[in-house]
């Protein structure tokens, strides 16, 4: 016994990670292994598919659901490193650049970073409800992604009371701050988490009510209609038919994302952390990353409500017949034959190769093997520029996601250049512009909307 | 996790016991000591205290205090000093008359130039000493780029308390060229230790000229830039203006100096009031606000800047020839007596008070730093005022704690 | 009348033309600042090829030093005496030990002393058979006092870097037992009662005289290492004179000038060995 | 075990008798005469006292040097000057040349099994080092300059300064720690998170610096908790900062930072 248990007593906390799954690995591989000897993998494959496609809402749910918890981490980690480096070009700096090219794996290595510190309980804190804080806060905007529409078809579920669903499960994300603060056993989290309360509830009536006005031009509440609804020209974006429902509701998701100028909970230079003073470790990522989910989402929903969600701002294929251009990419692999396996296998050699060549002749100071492996990897990324190309050119859903994803991004450095720039304001002065500006402005808005769409349903 | 709150017996090493929490709080371990103890630390139902400090990101320092809140309104505050009490006066009087002049530079490490200067215009003072004029042109160079540097960092800190990221930032840009260019007239970038009883030590550089060049041919535009982020932004102007209201008699009476004084309407500035140096030579106003706000002591500092930049503008056109040092004794022995010198730091009045007792050391010095007295009417301007404008009210007033602990 | 959001609009203008402009940042590994036409580095001393100091501790930096922060010790040319410079003394902060150290003095401080090297087998087998657990400390500290005969400041360490327990947590075990002892037992024991009765009879200054001539206080070991004084109890036994034993046995000679002798004696002296 | 207090029979009689002999000969007048005079005199009402009569005070003029027989130090070349005892073992680096393999520095003088996911972890730690955001003097300005625009310590990624302790890697201690700072500061430390690394920067923090003579201060912080890197200089440039950083990032690579028997004592071995 003790043969095993002192190497593993001296192994260190990573090796004890690290070696079980290696095991695993290698158990696995054999099993496939075996288990394709034996024919019993593809009896086993067939059953399940059978079984799968006998409940097809449910794998639905589950691949969705699990597609976008994993989806969440990336996107947290594109939006922190945006959040670092630009605002470090704004203030004249130069940002993270030393992990990856143009600094671009520093956020990563933060949230590993994070992953890997000490998990600390402090003295005299709410046990249970200090440690559930974390997963709730987290859990709110991660379950608000599930609705929303990324690309024509591709989106979780298409409730039609998504929009309901959506504001109901973000609003989950004040309760996980109020437990922070509440439970965290120190006078800086429990201010934290009163504010949060109360600006997040404030806020989330004009947001609501800024909202109202778009769903009385739909007519429906379910977010993959909305942007339907908003197709065609760029003019039928609901931007430029509820422009001050537009102001409204992006001030409010400021507001309701935490974001500077409204970042009381967190504000750093009074509350020391907020809510997050007492947290450490992977407990405070989860924070970390739920703030920058939530920045996600609000820019996505503001995308999907106001700017057209998918839609693109012009037509493309009209100029596109204009100037006479025609793609026609359909290739018929079968046609080449042996000619297939020639591609396959000289292909790769070849294209390195001339690629390395021009950049070995042209760089005296690398060697040879430096320009193949540069060529290489120029082949490889320009092979993924021309499968995207065509996937674009082939696919609707792939340029839908592409405008998505482009107005989703330009609200997120929205978002940080207003960091980057504003001073945050005090609480008082929040709440009275949420109580005297904003609520009576989401209520003109609403009644003007509705007097807008009786007078131009009476004129039609 | 209920582990860390279980400790080994003494008695029994594999028995745990539950230990008891450590609660750290703001109320001092002992019975009220005074009236004024008792008063603070009954609390009120509703009423709880926050200790602010000695580590928080916006106390400028080491500065502690212990606030009295009712949800998020400041019912109370109890300042806590000497966090930075180093013994720098004890230190002084230790020392020949040339060490005092590096010990008081971390005073107000801000701008240490200033600091610097209690020694050396005290003992000049018990020396009757004259200082060549090219020497006190240089130093009036000296402390003018030296406030600029200071109320740079100013408008910054006041921004990055109210939340602001950037104007910090920029602010340091300027301070950063600023300080390597007292950093080639110096050689060093934070404690200058620069001025000699009777002179400088050594004279304008190269290096030192052409940096201040490239920097007055944009200076005036740097500050332009600076105050454009902040100066008309709805919201700093809202959290600002009207918030920390000092009115004149208040401020007479808790002794402020500096742009808080100034602020008010009270056009006192040392350099005009009892001209030192050569300042009764140079030409420029003494900006003033009659509001006395927050919003009111950053413009007032935003003025200085330009009035500055000003000062430097005249000292470079007339700047004399000759030597920078005077003919001083090697050791030097002031005759016994008794000295009063004070001169306008970016902070506002800072002045030494020196006894002589003939030997080669002060007998005794005391440093009158104005962060002290400013700081002094937060009694005043914090009660009734919510959280976040604590920080407003304690970076609009700049304390420096170097000076404030000595 | 300004519309409302200019100045906001203003500063997010400013920051996004900052956002294309050069940027400001030197990055320092690639390139170093000169350090300006005066400025001040760090002082170094210098060697000689033979890899002696070249300085020659004639004090002159540290006289002109303007903050007195140079505090200098060397040896004399002679290599006779240690000589030290520093400013006069203030708040006793010479004695202190930091300030010892860095003068290059003995510092009269067992953990800053360098200790002596152990052979670490015997320590490595009692470790080895408690399987390196901290949690019995007790049994490992009270083996290894039975192996080496007191507990040596290398065991210390050694123990504290296999087991992962903080020194300061070993050596806090060891010093609150008093059957655990961090110095060399002594040759012989001597025990003496400091109860009332015995002071009475003239018990007071029979410990001062053997502290006097022992050089320890009880509890302690004589600098040479040979006797040990411990503090015994009489167990109330009335005599007519104060407790003094030597390795158990009882003395009748409880005089002062004896117990001197029997010191003396003891630590093996010449006159105490005449006398005998 | 020699120890040896200083006292005023260690030192020689020749140098006592010169020290006193020096005293006899100064010429300076006596410091009482010059204090039996009105000292309160204002300078600026008599502006034209006459300089040329000044008093000269003696009890300051001479600083006697402390003289002790010399039982530490001997010279690395014996011919220089004339042999001595041999210099104390350095006894506790000693196990750590024996295996001067970086990858084992750390862990196997522990009997611990690295692997290379470790070795991974530590390039993570090392690139996203957060300081604490806590200054406590003149230094401080130095650390915040350090992660502004000039010389951008966030190209490192170290720029996000933590208000808080729990959710910082690296306490920098940057300035002069009075004795009174000094219990919130320890507690500072304990509060953050393991793994942790302090850098002492400035004089005052690696040694007391300018104020070591202050009643008031702690003589480096050493003495209180435990550092990882010093960063001398009163205060050190930014870059001297950023140097210090990277000898950290050097440390925790190379797995010679954070050592588990790390204490708070002297980290300067004996004999240096």
């Amino acid at each position: 016994m003790s043969v095993l248990a002192r190497p593993w007593s001296r192994l260190t906390p990573a090796g004890k990670v690290v070696l079980p799954l290696l095991g695993l690995l290698v158990f696995l591989t054999l099993a496939l292994l075996v288990g394709f000897a034996t024919g019993l993998i593809p009896g086993l494959i067939r059953f399940v598919g059978d079984l799968l496609g006998a409940n097809i809402g449910i794998v639905r749910f589950v691949v969705a659901a699990s597609a976008i918890l994993l989806m969440s981490v990336p996107t947290a980690f594109v939006i922190i490193y945006m959040e670092l480096k630009v605002i470090a070009l704004m203030n004249l700096r130069l940002g993270p650049n030393r992990v990856g090219p143009w600094g671009s794996l520093h956020s990563i290595v933060h949230g590993l970073k994070v992953l890997g510190k000490e998990d600390f309980t402090p003295t005299g804190v709410d046990v249970p409800v200090f440690t559930l804080a974390p997963a709730v806060t987290f859990l709110a905007p991660v379950l608000g992604l599930l609705v929303l529409p990324f690309a024509p078809g591709l989106l979780g579920i298409d409730m039609n009371l998504a929009l309901l669903y959506f504001f109901a499960v973000s609003g989950l994300s004040v309760l996980g701050l109020m437990m922070a603060g509440w439970s965290s056993f120190n006078k800086y989290s429990l201010l934290g988490g009163l504010r949060a309360a109360a600006q997040i509830i404030s806020y989330e009536i004009p947001l609501t009510l800024a909202v109202v006005g778009v769903i009385m031009l739909a007519g429906t509440m379910s977010l993959n209609q909305i942007v339907m609804n908003q197709s065609g020209s760029i003019l039928d974006w609901y931007m430029f038919k509820q422009p001050l429902g537009f102001v409204i509701f992006f001030i409010a998701a400021t507001a309701e994302g935490n974001r500077t100028p409204f970042d009381l909970t967190e504000a750093d230079s009074e509350l020391v952390a907020g809510f997050a003073t007492e947290y450490s470790g992977m407990r405070f990522g989860f924070f970390f990353f739920a703030e920058y989910v939530g920045v996600f989402i609000l820019s996505a929903l503001t995308t999907v409500l106001f700017l057209g969600g998918w839609n693109a701002p012009f037509d493309i294929d009209p100029v596109l017949n204009a100037l006479g251009i025609r793609f026609d990419l359909a290739l018929d692999l079968a046609r080449l034959d042996v000619g297939l396996l020639f591609l396959l296998a000289l292909g790769p050699v070849v294209g390195t190769l001339l690629i390395a060549l021009p950049i070995w002749m042209l760089r005296s100071d690398w060697s040879f093997l430096k320009s193949l492996v540069i060529g290489f990897i120029l082949l490889n990324v320009l092979l993924a520029a021309a499968v995207g190309v065509w996937l674009a050119l082939s696919f609707e859903a792939v340029v839908g996601l592409g405008w998505f994803l482009v107005k989703t991004y330009f609200f997120v450095f929205l978002f940080v250049w207003m960091r980057a720039t504003l001073p945050r304001v005090r609480i008082d002065q929040l709440m009275g512009f949420a109580w005297k500006w904003m609520l009576p402005a989401s209520l003109v808005n609403l009644f003007v909307t509705a007097l807008a769409i009786i007078v131009v349903s009476e004129v039609r | 996790m209920a582990q860390q709150t279980r400790v080994r017996s003494l008695d029994d090493p594999d028995v745990f016991v539950e230990s008891p929490a450590t609660i750290y709080d703001a109320v001092p371990p002992y019975p009220p000591r005074t009236e004024r103890e008792a008063e603070f630390y009954h609390l009120r139902d509703g009423e709880m205290l926050i200790n602010l400090g000695p580590q928080h990101p916006s106390t400028h320092g080491v500065l502690r205090v212990v606030l009295k809140i009712d949800g998020e309104r400041v019912v109370d505050l109890d300042p806590v000093i000497g966090y930075l009490h180093r013994g720098v006066e004890k230190i002084c009087e230790n020392g020949t008359w040339h060490h005092a002049i590096s010990n008081c530079d971390p005073l107000e490490y801000v701008a240490s130039m200033f600091s610097e200067a209690m020694p050396v215009l005290a003992c000049e003072k018990l020396l009757d000493l004259q200082v060549p004029r090219r020497a006190e042109y240089i130093r009036v160079l000296a402390w003018e780029l030296n406030r600029i540097a200071s109320h740079a960092l100013f408008m910054g800190w006041l921004s990055l308390d109210l939340g602001g990221l950037t104007p910090i930032l920029y602010g340091f840009i300027e301070r950063d060229e600023i300080v390597e260019m007292l950093n080639a007239l110096t050689g060093q970038r934070v404690l200058f230790n620069y001025l000699r009883i009777g002179g400088v030590n050594g004279d304008l550089n190269h290096d030192f000229m052409s940096r201040l060049g490239d920097w007055m041919s944009h200076a005036a535009e740097q500050v332009e830039n600076q105050t454009k982020l902040i100066n008309e932004n709805e919201i700093f102007v809202g959290r600002t203006r009207g918030l920390g209201v000092v009115d004149r008699a208040t401020a007479l009476r808790m002794c402020a100096t500096g742009p808080v004084l100034r602020a008010t309407g009270i056009p006192y500035d040392i350099r005009r009031a009892h001209p030192y140096s050569v300042y009764n030579e140079l030409e420029f106003d003494v900006p003033t606000r009659e509001e006395g706000d927050s919003y009111a002591r950053y413009l007032v500092h935003v003025d200085e800047i330009k009035q500055s930049i000003h000062i430097i503008d005249q000292v470079l056109h007339q700047m004399p020839d000759g030597t920078v040092m005077a003919k001083i004794p090697r050791w030097i022995r002031p005759r016994p007596g008794r000295a009063w010198v004070s001169i306008e730091s970016p902070r506002g009045q800072y002045g030494a008070y020196v006894m002589s007792d003939g030997s080669d050391h002060p007998f005794r010095m005391r440093i009158r730093d104005p962060s002290f007295f400013n700081l002094s009417l937060v009694g005043h301007l914090m009660p009734g005022n919510l959280i976040a404008d604590t920080m407003a009210i304690m970076a609009s007033l700049d304390p420096v704690m170097g000076g404030i602990d000595k | 009348m300004d519309l409302p959001g200019k100045g906001i609009f203003r500063g997010m203008a400013l920051t996004l033309q900052k956002f294309f402009e050069p940027k400001v940042t030197v990055q320092y590994p690639e390139e170093q600042h000169d350090g300006g036409p005066k400025g001040r580095g760090r002082l170094i001393l210098l060697y000689d090829e033979y890899g002696a100091l070249k300085c020659e501790t004639c004090f002159q930096c540290a006289q002109a030093c303007p903050i007195e922060i140079i505090d200098m010790g060397g040896v004399d040319t002679k290599g006779r005496y240690h000589v030290h410079w520093g400013p006069p003394e203030q708040y006793a902060e010479r004695r202190e030990d930091s300030a010892l150290r860095r003068s290059g003095r003995p510092v009269p401080d067992q953990s800053f002393v360098a200790y002596e090297a152990i052979d670490t087998a015997p320590l490595d087998r009692i470790l080895a058979d408690v399987d390196y657990d901290p949690r019995q400390m007790l049994t490992i500290l009270e083996r290894t006092q039975e192996a080496y005969g007191y507990l040596p400041i290398a065991a210390f360490r050694h123990i504290s870097s296999t087991t992962g327990a903080w020194y300061a947590e070993v050596h806090g075990i060891a010093a609150a037992l008093e059957h655990l002892r961090v110095e060399p037992p002594g040759g012989h024991v001597v025990g003496i009662c400091r109860c009332p009765n015995c002071t009475l009879m003239g018990g007071g200054r029979l410990r001062e005289a053997l502290e006097a001539e022992l050089e320890t206080v009880i509890g302690g070991t004589s600098p040479d290492g040979r006797v040990r004084l411990v503090a015994e109890s009489c167990h109330g036994e009335s005599r007519l004179r104060p407790h003094l034993t030597v390795d158990g046995a009882d003395q009748d000679d409880t005089t002062p000038a004896g117990a001197t002798s029997l010191a003396r004696r003891l630590r093996g002296h010449s006159r105490g060995r005449a006398q005998a | 075990m020699e120890m040896r207090r200083r006292s005023d029979d260690d030192q020689p009689n020749e140098a006592r008798e010169r020290v006193a002999r020096a005293r006899e000969a100064d010429e300076l007048t006596p410091s009482a005469s010059a204090r039996t005079e009105d000292p309160v005199q204002m300078a600026s009402d008599q502006p034209s006292a006459q300089p040329g009569a000044l008093k000269l005070a003696a009890d300051r003029a001479v600083v006697e040097p402390i003289v002790v027989p010399n039982m530490v130090w001997t010279s690395a070349n014996p011919i220089a000057y004339g042999g001595g005892s041999t210099p104390p073992a350095i006894t506790h680096l000693r196990e750590l040349e024996e295996e001067d393999k970086s990858d084992n520095g750390r862990w196997g003088r522990f009997d611990i099994i690295p692997t290379k996911s470790d070795y991974v972890l530590d390039l993570i730690r090392l690139n996203s080092l957060w300081p604490l955001l806590s200054g406590l003097a003149c230094c401080a300005i130095e650390m915040m300059s350090a992660a502004t625009s000039k010389n951008d310590m966030d190209r490192f990624g170290m720029f996000p300064f933590r208000a808080s302790p729990r959710q910082a890697d690296v306490l920098i201690a940057a300035g002069t720690l009075t004795t009174k700072m000094a219990g919130p500061f320890l507690r500072l430390w304990e509060q953050m998170p393991e793994p942790k690394w302090s850098v002492a920067m400035g004089d005052c923090t690696t040694s007391g610096g300018r104020y070591k003579r202050s009643y008031s201060t702690v003589e480096g912080i050493d003495r209180i908790m435990p550092v990882d890197v010093y960063v001398p200089g009163c205060p050190p440039r930014p870059e001297g900062l950023i140097y210090g950083m990277m000898k950290l990032q050097q440390l925790i690579r190379e797995r010679r930072g954070q050592w588990a028997e790390r204490a708070v004592g002297p980290t300067v071995p004996q004999g240096i």
